[in-house]
């Protein structure tokens, strides 16, 4: 039963006043793009073992959307930080090269 | 191998039971196999078992992480039905459980398949209207499946409350040779099978790497060494992420628990599985007595096998609604485990873009019926390049927008 | 024999005396009694039958771990099944049934399972009833089926209610013994929340009993009066809440727990909930939960009258209740000398204490001997008796069980020492560490289940961290180590092995568990699932330990490489109804109601679910069944004038300067191009091409519109745009609302509908003023309105949106004022075939989620003008511009019949699986009664190059129906009626 | 606003907290980049009030003002000013990037009083109602639904959800209160 802090109004939401929206940062791909980039926007997944940035929204409280970073077998929560960004912000990354070094690589692979 | 009967009991029981072989030999790694399937699970075991029997390649090794059977094969709530909307799901699953209606005697091995029937309640108009859409592609399909009334409804299942006030009872979809089985035999039984035929089961034996050469593989390093292969079949839901990415290419899937809870055990009050969607729920009992519920996934990706509360909370509200007889019994425990979802929620038998190497997986809640049927059909597969039955759940199709949802008759989970 | 003492009892009130039954019997206990404490009062230690072999079996515990004295309380909507005599706490009326057992508990027929049990060893059934083939189910598992289970289900509906409670803290602290008061009482120190709970009735624990008994101190004061005065502490501190009769059930990720309370089952019938399930959501979970006794493993150690050594002096000190009056102590450790010093205090005749190990010198042995008991070491025993322990015979504890003599005995007291309770910290994946010479697993501090911030969510205290001796707090008699005893005897042949129980419950024998490991079910998870070791309602409590060491045994392995299975919540067995809550009867799911839902009820609507909503179906007049219903209502539409209550329609704003902007991108057509007053009809589609939703968009001023959804699309629809506006588009000056319970809308439809509207007054509705796809906005009938021209049905028909609270009062003049043309309302499936009669395709029957609105035929819905809309790129896949797509057709039958629901259209041949080829399928059929006839609308493929064509679609009646592709619009064609 | 009608018509249930359906009050959405000092000027005029803070709640002499989000607020004016508020503040935005909306109809409020309000609403949402200060607006779950939750004193809570559920949720308020199920640790 998550926890998560939500950026938008400053609650700390239980886990049954959220709904996941999957991972984050995904590129939207729309008319024109190559089929490969279409079929990756829409299902190729990281689903990592691990750290993984998602989008999450306050359905039951503010409504607004907002990202999160969580180790999907700890359930660690790195963080949580606003939904119109494109990138994690770097302090967020920083912090979590501090606790799981090398998981960078393991995104990358 | 020991044939089981009752009269090599009762020879045992001369001698205390002291005279009994292992189920399945334990052995250590060759340096090269034929086939090496990764992933001693029920599909897994059930490829290897039909590699050997139908296509006789024999020289193969089933490699198990943990120990075999422990994933998903042994935490379903252990449902067999075959009354899916979609032709190629319907095929798949209709092979699977006519292959459970022999398996005992196929493998000499009692896997307590069960026949009860499955019912699908429909509680709303629109359910009601999917339902008889699935019975009409299911007569066309050779799945014999049947609408029924309320009242047969409650014939068959007493104990469940049909009036409502909130879903009452239109009917349901009902699938008299469908059923259940005991989950843990059925992986316990083939790889008895496929012991027997000489082939290696490897327990505790994780996949650490997977060997190419150019585009092809030839090997897996193993924490139990490097082992070569002709071809690789990777069968290990939860994990196939994991495994693709070693491999070196890419999966619609995500990961997420999926829970089920028993009940303590009661005398015997209800024969068959029902599902009720309108409500999110479906229980069955099992031959110990236990009411055996499941439950929803997580929203979330996860490889925890916990998944969070409220989804019990929530199954549990909603059999106590249909059954309320349930309410005044206790939850003996719930649990839960990995499944992958693909972006159809249909399952991915498939050649891969990497040469010999073969990936089934995605079979989100549903996989534990498909066991037989999967493992037919994906050796197949291996063996000859082709199948009709895995024809249309190879991975383009996400690609090419060529879904199989079976979502769109009524919501069918599991 | 068992029996109630002159004197003790630290819990009972010997003087108010309770009635209660068992299997019919009248007998009296006291207040406190537990019913299995009550039982044995009265002489009663039988309490149950086991689970495979039937066989007698009495309490072997005290407490919540009890896998035997399992029985049916109550009767009617408060009878439960498998409750625990030894956690039942006695109440006047009282009424209990043993279980599994037939005919009665003493004689029960299936005890002939027992006698079999050499042919019924660990998954024999594996083995077995293999041929025939249909023997299984039809014979065999009927029969398992039958004999298997424990108590008889409940019936009918639960009497009792049942409700949640969520609790917030820093520090939720589970247990109230002497380590848990104590770490309740720093924490509180600390400035913390705490949350202090425990499952019995009385802060303290073992301490109270084993405390006193051994004169123990904590800081220089007896364990009771340190106990008071810790709770009276507590009490007066405001950051800490103190809760007994609450058992700490599950540890879930991220701090949050769940606690069960019983409230009523002690007083059926009084108001108020039955149960309550606490959440918890805390900072730091501290488990203080204790130790658990572990049983001794020889031969007859299930026989009614054995019992845990700590189980017997409970009895003793809290309920004066002696469970024999010749004893035999049987152990591998100090403490059990406890229960023979108690025995031997309260009168009852220890006639000796068997011990394991071969020296025995501790203190509380020496006063033992100094009683005059005798002690008799390096010993073993198997038990003997029939319904309860008649005698044990000695051996060597290192032999093979050769009688080295016999002590008759009408009760057995044993310990195998003790292990911490691990569940609640290994729940959310604390790790455990084997203590060799005490034989137990305790937590690993250095590897506690993790929280959110990555810290320890768990810490252990006390005997559930492993120190079972309370030294760091009490100072009582140093005990000598035990002598870990997996089998006794350690060399007992098969025959003895058959006949030492480790589940309980479940039969799982020592045997057993070396024949999982003989065929190689060598895994902990293998050899539990074939035995079913540890899946007894008790969940290994009383068998984990020493069944893992009879498999580490087995296998020439140190019991940690063999590891222990998964612990699950909850701890102990909870009640679905806990799980519930409140949900139940009216409040089992929130039920939408409309303003005017109340009229519906009072006016004979027959109901469906939509959804959460509960809409109309049709209303039944005297005599009408709902095919007749619904064929008054359509051509009541059709002729004159009907009424539909359509405030489900999701209806959401959107303003601001991009708003149109944003609309041409979330929805298929070009709504930026819509003029101020009138409207639209629009097409959404998701991401993967697939249409999701349509509706009418009015615009409302230059910068705001109003969207229409399905009822079933208001939310759904509305989080679409913010997840777009919020997640992607969040440059665009947007913002949405949506207002569907703003309003309630009802639409006025038939060619009568004007006049109704005039005789309201307020607006110009005629053709001129209010042209078809326009809208206005003014006051009907003095009701602030706007109203949409819009039509669902091919009629004239308006739709008139008020405030929804004068919803109700706009429907009832509409009724006055519809009544000179005998207005009537209708409802959603009169919907359905005026709208099917029209050719309007309805998201949920022509769509499906796999649909795209090409299939549909709308591609005049899709503008070509636009580079990008959702839904527009997964249309240009290979899939999506197939020609061979089913497309949307009209059928007609030949003979005028209505085709089946869900009808497929069957095409040559069969498939590579051997299934009937498809060429389409129905997706509406209805009984016109415009056109009397049956009308269907269906996808076929490349069904609108084909019409004319007659198909055969094969129906579950067995019939095959003979049907021509039209054109989808079977009325109205030219579409007049809507436009004048 | 001619009409008074509530969607409960003022139902109420006496247990050991008294649950009832508050009175009409109008309701405004008002949507906005609340940093625009346009708004807080605009909903000053109209209320009285001044902006809250988030989650808070402020009261003037002619209204109380919730903030809902980042980007939004809830008016609560005099059943009868409605459309005078909302009037005034869509003439004072003009030109401001807003979205101000009578949604007074599709709300159900509710008043709960005794002492045992923050215990009572313990039983249906996750917020933590032990330290729930007063005038802090918290939009919730209430059992199966989305609500909001305040206290304008120790023995005085407010819920608002939407119309269609009202009867739901006013339901599960008044079993939660009913006699017996005192839980006392408040």
């Amino acid at each position: 039963m998550l926890r998560l802090h939500c950026p938008n109004c400053g609650v700390d939401c239980d886990e049954t006043e959220l709904s996941a929206g999957g991972e984050a940062h995904l590129t939207r791909f729309g008319p024109g793009s190559e089929d490969d980039d279409f079929e990756s926007y829409l299902f190729m997944r990281k689903n990592p073992k691990g750290v993984h940035f998602e989008r999450w929204r306050h359905v039951m409280g503010c409504g607004k959307w907002f990202h999160a970073a969580r180790n999907t077998v700890s359930l660690r929560v790195y963080g949580t930080y606003p939904a119109q960004v494109t990138a994690p912000p770097e302090a967020l990354l920083a912090e979590i090269d501090a606790v799981e070094p090398g998981w960078r690589n393991k995104e990358e692979a | 191998m020991t044939r089981y009967s009752a009269f090599a009991i009762a020879k045992q029981a001369m001698r205390h039971h002291m005279g009994w072989d292992r189920a399945w030999a334990s052995p250590s790694p060759k340096s090269h196999y034929d086939v090496v399937i990764v992933g001693a699970g029920g599909h897994g075991l059930a490829t290897a078992y039909w590699l050997g029997r139908k296509h006789g390649i024999t020289n193969v090794a089933v490699i198990e992480k943990g120990w075999l059977g422990g994933g998903n094969t042994g935490r379903n709530t252990t449902i067999i039905r075959s009354n899916y909307l979609q032709d190629p799901s319907a095929a798949l699953y209709e092979k699977s459980r006519s292959l459970f209606e022999t398996m005992s005697q196929d493998l000499n091995y009692n896997v307590m398949f069960s026949p009860r029937g499955v019912l699908m309640l429909a509680q709303t108009e629109h359910e009601k209207r999917g339902y008889l859409r699935t019975a009409h592609a299911n007569m066309l399909q050779g799945v014999e499946t049947r609408w029924i009334g309320p009242q047969e409804v409650k014939r068959i299942c007493p104990i469940m409350n049909i009036d409502g006030p909130r879903y009452p009872v239109l009917g349901g979809l009902w699938q008299e040779r469908a059923g259940t089985a005991r989950h843990d035999a059925v992986a316990w039984g083939y790889a008895r099978a496929c012991s027997d035929m000489g082939m290696d089961i490897i327990e505790q034996c994780e996949v650490t790497g997977v060997t190419r050469d150019g585009d092809k593989v030839t090997g897996l390093s193993t924490t139990r060494g490097e082992i070569g292969c002709g071809k690789l079949g990777i069968v290990v839901a939860g994990h196939s992420g994991r495994l693709a990415e070693m491999a070196g290419f890419r999966l619609p899937v995500e990961s997420v628990p999926l829970q089920a809870l028993v009940s303590e055990p009661i005398k015997p009050c209800m024969d068959i599985v029902v599902m009720a969607n309108t409500v999110h729920g479906y229980m069955s009992q099992s031959d110990k007595g236990e009411m055996v519920i499941g439950g929803g996934t997580d929203s979330f990706n996860g490889y925890h096998q916990r998944g969070s509360f409220h989804h019990i909370e929530e199954t549990v509200r909603a059999l106590v609604e249909t059954f309320p007889m349930i309410s005044r019994l206790k939850m003996l425990r719930h649990w839960g485990g990995i499944v992958d979802m693909t972006g159809d929620r249909s399952p991915i038998l498939s050649k891969t873009p990497v040469g010999n190497c073969f990936i089934n997986c995605g079979w989100g809640t549903g996989g534990f019926k498909a066991t037989p049927g999967s493992g037919w059909a994906f050796a197949e597969l291996m063996a000859k390049g082709h199948s009709p039955l895995t024809a249309e759940f190879g991975m383009e199709r996400f690609r090419e927008g060529r879904f199989i949802d079976e979502s769109v008759a009524a919501g069918v989970a599991h | 024999m068992a029996h109630r003492l002159a004197t003790g009892g630290r819990r009972i009130d010997r003087s108010r005396r309770l009635g209660f039954s068992f299997d019919g019997q009248s007998l009296e206990g006291v207040q406190g009694d537990t019913l299995a404490s009550a039982l044995m009062a009265n002489g009663q230690v039988l309490m149950g039958r086991s689970f495979k072999y039937h066989r007698p079996r009495g309490p072997v515990t005290a407490g919540h771990e009890e896998p035997n004295a399992l029985v049916g309380l109550g009767q009617g909507g408060r009878f439960e099944p498998n409750a625990r005599a030894t956690t039942t706490p006695l109440h006047e009326g009282l009424r209990a049934q043993s279980q599994n057992r037939w005919p009665s508990l003493k004689f029960d027929v299936g005890a002939v399972n027992a006698k079999l049990s050499r042919f019924l060893p660990a998954g024999f059934y594996y083995k077995t009833f293999l041929w025939p083939a249909s023997f299984w189910h039809k014979v065999y598992e009927p029969i398992i089926r039958q004999s298997a289970g424990l108590g008889r289900p409940p019936e009918g509906s639960d009497a009792d209610r049942y409700e949640h409670f969520y609790h917030h803290n820093d520090v939720t602290i589970v247990g109230g013994g002497v380590a848990g008061l104590a770490r309740a009482l720093s924490e509180a120190q600390d400035g913390k929340r705490v949350l202090l709970i425990d499952q019995d009735d009385r802060w303290g624990g073992r301490a109270l009993t084993d405390g006193m008994r051994d004169g123990a101190t904590i800081d220089g004061q007896s364990a009771e009066t340190w106990v008071a005065d810790a709770v009276a502490r507590l009490e007066t501190m405001e950051n800490v809440t103190l809760r007994l009769n609450l058992q700490g059930t599950g540890v879930y990720d991220h701090g949050w727990m769940t606690a069960y309370e019983r409230i009523s089952d002690h007083r059926p019938g009084t108001e108020g909930p039955r149960h309550r399930l606490w959440k918890i959501r805390t900072g730091h979970i501290v488990t203080a939960t204790g130790a658990i006794e572990r049983p001794l493993a020889f031969a007859g150690n299930d026989l009614p009258g054995v019992m845990l050594a700590s189980a017997m002096r409970d009895f003793l000190d809290d309920f004066g209740v002696a469970v024999g009056s010749k004893v035999v102590v049987v152990t591998n450790n100090d403490d059990a000398y406890r229960t023979a010093l108690a025995l031997h205090e309260a009168g009852v005749t220890v006639r000796a204490v068997v011990d394991a190990r071969t020296s025995v010198t501790g203190a509380l042995p020496g006063q033992v001997r100094d009683a005059g008991i005798e002690i008799v070491t390096g010993s073993g025993v198997k038990a003997t008796g029939d319904q309860v322990v008649r005698s044990v015979e000695l051996c060597a504890i290192g032999g093979d069980g050769t009688s080295k003599g016999r002590i008759s005995c009408d009760a057995v007291a044993m310990s195998g020492g003790w292990s911490p309770v691990p569940h609640l910290w290994s729940h959310c994946g604390g790790k455990l560490l084997w203590d060799d010479a005490r034989a137990f697993f305790y937590p690993d501090a250095n590897r506690p289940p993790l929280g959110a911030d990555g810290g320890a969510m768990v810490s252990a205290e006390g005997a559930a961290a492993g120190d079972l001796t309370l030294s760091a707090l009490t100072q009582g008699p140093e005990e000598a180590p035990m002598r870990p005893v997996w089998i006794m005897p350690e060399k007992a042949g098969p025959e003895l092995r058959t006949k030492m129980f480790l589940d309980y419950q479940n039969d799982v024998k020592v045997s057993d568990i070396q024949l999982a490991a003989r065929e190689g079910f060598i895994s902990v998870e293998h050899a539990k699932r074939y035995t079913t070791l540890g899946m007894a309602t008790d969940q290994g409590k009383l068998s984990n330990i020493n069944g893992l060491a009879v498999l580490a045994d087995a296998r020439g392995e140190p019991i940690p490489t063999v590891g222990t299975t998964t612990f699950r919540p909850p701890f102990t067995p909870i009640s679905m109804g806990s799980i519930a809550g409140e949900a139940r009867g009216e409040i089992f799911q929130p039920l939408r109601r409309t303003p005017i839902h109340a009229w519906h009820e009072e006016n004979g609507a027959d109901f469906e679910p939509v959804g959460q909503w509960r809409r109309p179906y049709c209303y039944l007049r005297p005599g009408e069944d709902r095919h007749s219903a619904v064929k008054r209502e359509v051509l009541n539409v059709r002729s004159n004038v009907g009424l539909l209550d359509a405030s489900t329609l999701g209806k959401i704003v959107v303003k601001g300067p991009d708003a149109g902007k944003f609309l041409d991108l979330v929805y298929t057509n070009m709504m930026s191009t819509l003029k101020v007053g009138r409207c639209r009809y629009g097409l959404m589609c998701s991401e993967n091409g697939f249409l999701i939703d349509d509706g009418v968009v009015a615009r409302l001023s230059e910068d705001s519109y109003l969207c229409h959804t399905t009822t079933g699309g208001a939310d759904r629809i509305h989080a679409h745009l913010e997840e777009f506006l919020q997640t992607e588009w969040w440059d665009l000056q947007v913002y949405t609302a949506n207002v569907t319970e703003q309003w309630a809308q009802i639409a006025v439809v038939g060619p009568n509908a004007r006049k109704v509207l005039e005789k309201l007054g307020g607006m110009d509705l005629s053709k001129d003023a209010l042209p078809f796809m326009a809208w206005a906005e003014g006051a009907l009938a003095g009701i602030p309105a706007r109203v949409f021209r819009i039509s669902f049905s091919g009629e004239l028909s308006y739709e008139v949106a008020v405030p929804a609270n004068q919803g109700r009062a706009l429907w009832d003049k509409l009724l006055e004022a519809g009544a000179e043309f005998d207005i009537q309302p209708y409802g959603t499936e009169g919907l359905h075939v005026l709208r099917a009669e029209k050719g309007f395709i309805m998201i949920g029957d022509e769509s499906d989620g796999t649909v795209i609105p090409q299939d549909l035929g709308l591609n005049w819905a899709i503008s070509k003008k636009k580079d990008d809309f959702i839904g527009k790129r997964g249309q240009e896949r290979s899939h999506m511009t197939d020609p061979d797509r089913w497309r949307l057709v009209g059928l007609e039958t030949l003979d005028g019949s209505v085709l089946p629901d869900g009808a497929y259209v069957v095409d040559e041949g069969e498939n590579a699986n051997g299934q009937r080829n498809m060429q389409g399928r129905v997706t509406s059929t209805y009984y016109s009664p415009t056109l009397d006839r049956g009308i269907a609308m269906a996808l076929v493929r490349r069904g609108p190059e084909r019409m004319g064509e007659v198909l055969e679609i094969p129906g579950t009646d067995g019939r095959s129906y003979k049907a021509r592709i039209c054109d989808p619009v079977f009325y109205d064609k030219e579409g007049v009626r809507q436009d004048v | 606003m001619s009409d008074l009608a509530t969607p409960l018509n003022g139902r109420r249930a006496v247990g050991y907290v008294t649950v009832s359906e508050d009175a009409p009050r109008g309701m405004i959405s008002l949507r906005g980049d609340l940093s625009d000092g346009g708004i807080a000027e605009a909903v000053r005029a109209v209320t009285g009030a001044n902006l809250p803070e988030p989650l808070g709640l402020t009261a003037g002499e002619a209204g109380q003002v919730a903030w809902m989000s980042p980007d939004e607020l809830l008016l609560f004016v005099a059943p009868n000013q409605t459309t005078d508020a909302l009037t005034g503040l869509r003439s004072r935005l003009e030109g401001v990037h807003h979205l101000a909306l009578d949604v007074t109809d599709m709300r159900a409020a509710f008043r709960l009083e005794g002492r045992g309000v923050r215990e009572v609403l313990a039983k249906v949402t996750p917020v933590d109602m032990q330290t729930l200060a007063p005038d802090t607006v918290r939009r919730t779950r209430l059992a199966q639904v989305a609500g909001a939750v305040w206290l304008s004193d120790e023995e005085t809570a407010h819920v608002v959800c939407f119309s269609s559920v009202g009867t739901y949720v006013f339901d599960v308020l008044a079993t939660s209160a009913a006699p017996g199920g005192e839980v006392g640790v408040f």
